[in-house]
């Protein structure tokens, strides 16, 4: 396979307000440094996040997306998380059948404390992400400058 | 069309250091809507707040991206700058170019580079920005206190003190925690009960505190202000209202071989007991997995000798709900199993004990009445071995123990060790320490004391093994400054336990939506400068819930929730939070998707009429979102298959603005 | 039910009676013990260098054997015990000594086998209920201390057979034969096995502190499973307390024959 | 001496061992069966690895009289194994040439009739390359 060695990804990540965005502030207090190519979203749970917006960003020219939530059973708002887990399995096996492979997606359980975990996945799913190369699928050329 | 206002904050060095800042604000300027673009020192000073007020009347900015520190940190101060300057407060957007960037970054082009991007989305999304008006709601003024240890009762009785109703819910038949069970306490050594007492009976008496004790919480429904609380009340089967807490039912019971917890099980109690001589409530309760009349229907020897007639074998446990407008957390701790750690032979021997069981041993309350004797003959120990962080300061891969610092059982070893040198000058008191931890007010001085007035041996060192061989406690230490491995004949050995939170406090977590930590501590909801409050709304942290606390240290804390609960209380209203979902009845077709997902029960359905386009009037159902108790999570807008819910705030075409802006 | 088993060098020799009683008394519980073919020596110690490769091969040979057989693998002695559950555990987990040990023997192997010892046999396979039924001869009123030495537990991550520090597999054992544990806390202390050529004082002084640590608990006899324990114990310990074999007791208990004519027959053939 | 400089990498890599986790409670030192043999304890070969003074450990005796039977691995609240250090240290002597502390030919006066093979077998491996 061909390697492109300055190849950068475009990662955009959900992080829901209540665990994995604090967690991302603390990897932040704690200098706990991971790729810039990450992008936060902040949004107030993680069932917030509409298929919608996993799909427009693989249309824009995304590389990878990942979703961050509070682990099971700590949901700030009791039970969002279960239904992102639901979702997003639908989603990324759909996602699969389309070609855009499955460690291009990701759900991930960061709660606010473990700003260690949150950059660790970070540097984890941008290594495993650089490695499969840029995503060509679904992308929409049009949208490309 | 917008008119954005975009401000850079160097945030000293803290941005500044890693993002051209400069450079951020020139490229933010030509982007669609942005009018106005600045960089400044501090965004969130007053000068920084002047000039964003400044800007918006200058050049009539109808929206504003801050792009600075973590919007948990300033979006609140920034929401408050542009509602002061005019604007709707939900106008603003903050770029975390901070936590999320410069401090994460070492280079300052990368860092730059998605500092501007992550402008840019913030940029687009208040483009689509719109003014939100927070509802209100009203405040029911009773708080909910639940455990009734120290720091249970503290935040009570400050809370009542102000004026407003509290219930505690205490799980034991009566309130006064770990602190009852203590002896003396540090650093001054004086007697626990002596001043635990008053404040249990102050407690019990004060006509705003209401003690559920024998009770717990089973369900918690609503938020700030509006809480729904279910609790059970156990059945002690006995009547708390007429029991007169004579104690005779306690005497006379037959069944003697209960396991007294409140002494640790190093003693008996009945089946029918009260905890201790100062328990309040002071009220008998059934043991229900003891007494011979609950089992067989055999016995009603109680029942025969209460002459006010309190004992109802029949009782059942009880469920009731009570509103509350704030809920305090004071579930406090326990010390850890010592099962892992049986190199000291906790399991195998009676008197290798912990560092509670040693305080019911010298408690005058206890089971030997404060004579300091061995449970496995009730001699009298000459040599006694404390071994220090026992289970604490673990490496996470040791995979037994805690990672943290128990904090207390330094300052309570020495206390152990002092008094037992004081009372039983014959006695060679050896204490093994990693480190010896006193910061805090007269505690270095008092640990000081125990050396070199009471004669304390201090090793550096910790044991290793400890080997029961007939009435001695063989004990292998190192003693790492004279660089030897001791033997020591010990009598008895004491362990300073890790503490751990109450088991009860994930459950209770669970039902209170406040998040914790991977030790099961409580969160709070900023480490530094909001210490007592849980990121939940309307839930407030006492004690050792939230991390090991000593006792003043447990008090300030309780005080300080207790503050926080008064200043909930005082307000009549609450504003809320206007990002909440709402119904587009124009698109809704009825399915009930929405309905189904949300956690709160804020959506209903009724059927509207709708007038058609050929002058025709239909009915349908359309669902309707109730504003005060929607919470905003959006798992509704995901669900609608029809897209007619959205989240304000958090609309879809924002994020999907958000989206665009950095793949662009 | 058929069981790979691995006897190791010293039942073969010094310790026929662990290995014929274990077989006999197997067979009585239903479990064959199915010796791997072609086994060869563990090392006797388990080396924790991540560079040494070949000492460990043996093990590996002997697992991919009980793996290709989809059997678990049993040992009785405690070393062999536990140098082939150590390697299994880093075929298992250190995927650069797999790597490295699958290209010394060619065959890819990656800890898939379970490893068990006769205890742990006795305990999960055949069950304390059906050792108990089994008893025909019940040791009633015999006092024995366990002595599970170093090898057995430790390292208990590793082992993962008991709780390390409290273990009670074979005080359940003693209790299923219908004799009564001793609990004294040098049941998990090193005997000093290891350095008996090197350092015979240091030794003494070990296996000593064990026999007489059991002793003052009340124990009449100390058993074991490790033949090394058994050697140092019986020679250093400086005690009289008489020290059997596991498989011994549970010879006798079972009625298979008296444990100390036993151990002399079998010696001889 | 750049090959001395060496000798702690060398450890560090054959063993596993991460010394800096040591929190210097000298758990290891109170529980080790040897410790009166040793020269060494258990804490000083993690201390003395991690600042590189690693020379006189192995020059000591006290590389012989580790028991292996690993009771500082399992009690130690910081999952640091000195017993992997002190085999480490011992392996980085034995393997160098003509440095087996143990010969075959030593073997036989030590050896009587109830001798276990296994105890021979383990000798050689610890004690020779």
């Amino acid at each position: 396979m061909q390697v492109n060695e300055n190849f950068k990804p475009l990662i955009v990540a959900f992080c829901c307000n209540w665990c994995s965005y604090a967690g991302a502030d603390l990897a932040g207090n704690n200098r706990l440094n991971y790729p810039a190519e990450v992008k936060i979203i902040r949004v107030p749970c993680s069932c917030r996040v509409n298929p919608m917006f996993i799909l427009r960003a693989f249309q824009r020219g995304a590389d990878g997306v990942i979703i961050c939530g509070c682990h099971p059973g700590d949901c700030h708002y009791t039970s969002g998380n279960y239904f992102t887990r639901r979702r997003m399995s639908l989603l990324f096996s759909m996602l699969d059948y389309l070609g855009i492979e499955r460690e291009r997606t990701r759900v991930e359980w960061v709660s606010a404390a473990e700003g260690a975990k949150f950059a660790a996945t970070m540097n984890d799913f941008v290594a495993q992400v650089t490695a499969l190369g840029e995503n060509k699928r679904l992308e929409d050329l049009r949208c490309k400058e | 069309m917008q008119r954005i206002g975009v401000f850079v904050c160097w945030c000293g060095t803290n941005i500044a250091g890693t993002v051209d800042v400069k450079k951020v604000a020139e490229a933010l300027k030509d982007e669609p809507g942005v009018v106005f673009s600045a960089d400044y020192q501090y965004m969130c000073s007053q000068a920084g707040q002047d000039m964003i007020k400044d800007a918006v009347k200058e050049h009539k900015l109808t929206g504003i991206v801050v792009c600075s520190c973590s919007p948990r940190m300033h979006e609140t101060t920034f929401r408050k700058t542009a509602a002061a300057a005019g604007l709707n407060p939900y106008m603003v957007e903050i770029a975390n170019i901070r936590e999320q960037c410069s401090w994460v970054h070492k280079e300052m082009p990368i860092g730059t580079e998605k500092a501007i991007i992550l402008g840019k989305a913030a940029v687009a999304k208040v483009n689509l920005n719109t003014p939100l008006i927070a509802g209100q709601s009203p405040v029911t003024k009773r708080a909910l206190v639940i455990g009734g240890g120290i720091a249970g009762i503290q935040t009570a009785l400050d809370i009542a003190d102000a004026g407003f109703p509290v219930d505690i819910v205490e799980k034991l038949p009566t309130i006064g925690g770990k602190m009852a069970q203590l002896d003396k306490t540090f650093p001054t050594l004086d007697c626990a009960a002596c001043i635990l007492t008053p404040k249990m009976v102050d407690a019990g008496q004060n006509e705003n505190i209401r003690i559920f004790s024998y009770s717990e919480i089973e369900e918690v429904g609503g938020f700030v202000g509006n809480f729904t609380v279910k609790i059970k009340k156990k059945a002690r089967y006995v009547k708390e209202d007429i029991c007169t807490g004579c104690g005779l039912c306690t005497e006379k019971c037959p069944q003697k071989k209960v396991p007294n917890e409140f002494n640790l099980g190093m003693d008996n109690r009945r089946a029918v007991y009260i905890p201790f001589a100062q328990a309040v409530p002071k009220v008998a309760t059934i043991d229900p997995n003891y007494c011979t009349m609950l089992k067989t229907g055999k016995c009603g020897v109680c029942a025969k000798v209460c002459t006010a007639g309190a004992i109802d074998y029949t009782q059942k446990d009880e469920v009731f709900t009570e509103k509350y407008g704030a809920i305090v957390a004071a579930t406090g701790y326990n010390p850890i199993s010592m099962d892992k750690f049986d190199e000291f032979a906790y399991n195998q021997s009676r008197d290798v004990i912990t560092s509670l069981e040693f305080e019911r041993l010298t408690n005058a309350a206890g089971p030997t009445a404060g004579k300091l004797l061995r449970p496995s003959d009730g001699k009298h120990p000459h040599t006694i071995v404390f071994v220090q962080c026992v289970g604490s300061r673990c490496s996470h891969d040791a995979e037994k123990g805690k990672e943290y610092c128990s904090k207390i059982c330094c300052m309570y070893t020495a206390k152990h060790a002092m008094l037992v040198r004081d009372k039983y000058p014959d006695t060679e008191v050896y204490v093994f320490y990693i480190d010896v931890r006193t910061p805090g007010k007269a505690f270095d001085e008092f640990y000081r004391r125990a050396v070199e007035e009471y004669g304390v041996h201090y090793v550096k060192g910790m044991v290793g093994k400890v080997t029961p061989e007939g009435d001695k406690l063989k004990v292998l230490a190192s003693d790492l400054l004279a660089d030897k491995q001791l033997k020591i004949d010990a009598d008895l050995v004491v362990l300073a336990a890790a503490i751990e939170p109450d088991k009860s406090a994930r459950p209770l977590a669970t039902m209170l939506t406040a998040s914790m930590d991977t030790n099961d501590f409580f969160t709070e909801a900023h480490p530094k400068l909001r210490p007592v409050e849980s990121p939940t709304a309307g839930v407030f942290l006492s004690g050792t819930c939230q991390g090991p606390k000593d006792i003043p240290e447990t008090v300030s804390q309780a005080s300080a929730a207790a503050a926080k609960v008064i200043g909930l209380l005082c307000k009549d209203k609450l504003t809320g939070n206007p990002c909440v979902a709402s119904s587009n009845e124009l698109m809704c077709n009825g399915c009930s998707s929405c309905e189904k997902v949300c956690p709160y029960g804020a959506i209903t359905y009724m059927d509207k009429e709708f007038r058609m386009p050929d002058r025709t009037t239909k009915l349908r159902r359309v669902a309707m979102v109730n504003e005060a108790v929607c919470q905003g999570c959006g798992c509704c807008t995901v669900a609608c298959p029809s897209g007619a819910m959205d989240l304000k705030g958090f609309a879809n075409e924002q994020i999907m603005a958000e989206v665009d802006a950095i793949c662009k | 039910m058929n069981v790979s088993y691995f006897p190791g060098c010293t039942l073969k020799t010094k310790a026929k009676e662990l290995d014929v009683y274990a077989r006999r008394c197997a067979e009585v519980l239903g479990v064959t013990l199915e010796e791997i073919e072609n086994w060869q020596c563990c090392g006797g110690v388990f080396s924790t260098a991540k560079d040494e490769i070949a000492s460990k091969l043996s093990s590996v040979r002997a697992l991919t054997e009980a793996r290709d057989k989809n059997q678990p693998l049993v040992t009785v002695c405690s070393a062999c015990h536990n140098v082939i559950k150590q390697t299994n555990h880093a075929m298992a987990n250190d995927a650069d000594f797999a790597l490295r040990a699958n290209t010394y023997t060619g065959e890819p192997y990656n800890g898939e086998t379970e490893v068990l010892h006769y205890l742990e046999l006795l305990r999960d396979v055949v069950g304390w209920d059906k050792v108990k039924a089994a008893v025909k001869n019940p040791l009633t009123g015999k006092k024995i201390g366990a002595y599970y030495g170093c090898l057995l537990l430790r390292p208990g991550k590793v082992m993962a057979m008991d709780d390390v520090e409290n273990p009670t597999i074979l005080e359940d054992f003693i209790r299923a034969i219908g004799a009564e544990p001793v609990v004294y806390a040098m049941r998990n202390e090193c005997c000093g096995g290891y350095v008996t050529l090197e350092d015979k004082a240091l030794a003494k002084k070990k296996s000593s502190a064990v026999l007489e640590n059991a002793a003052a608990m009340g124990a009449e006899m100390v058993v074991t499973a490790c033949p090394l324990c058994m050697y140092n114990l019986k020679k250093n310990g400086g005690c009289d307390l008489p020290v059997v074999y596991l498989t011994a007791l549970l010879a006798e208990a079972l009625g298979l024959t008296d444990a100390t004519h036993g151990c002399k027959e079998e010696n001889n053939g | 001496m750049a090959e001395h400089k060496n000798y702690k990498e060398q450890i560090l890599r054959i063993s596993g061992v991460n010394p800096l986790k040591c929190m210097r409670c000298g758990k290891c030192s109170g529980t080790c069966p040897s410790y009166d043999e040793m020269e060494y304890h258990p804490h000083q070969f993690v201390y003395m690895v991690e600042t590189g003074d690693i020379e006189p450990l192995m020059e000591s005796k006290s590389l012989y009289k580790c028991l292996t039977c690993f009771a500082c691995v399992d009690r130690c609240p910081r999952n640091v194994e000195p017993a992997k250090l002190v085999e480490a240290v011992r392996l980085m002597v034995i393997r160098q040439q003509g440095q087996n502390h143990m010969k075959p030919d030593d073997i036989p006066a030590q050896v009587d009739e109830d001798t276990p093979q296994q105890l021979l077998m383990s000798a050689l491996r610890k004690y020779s390359k």
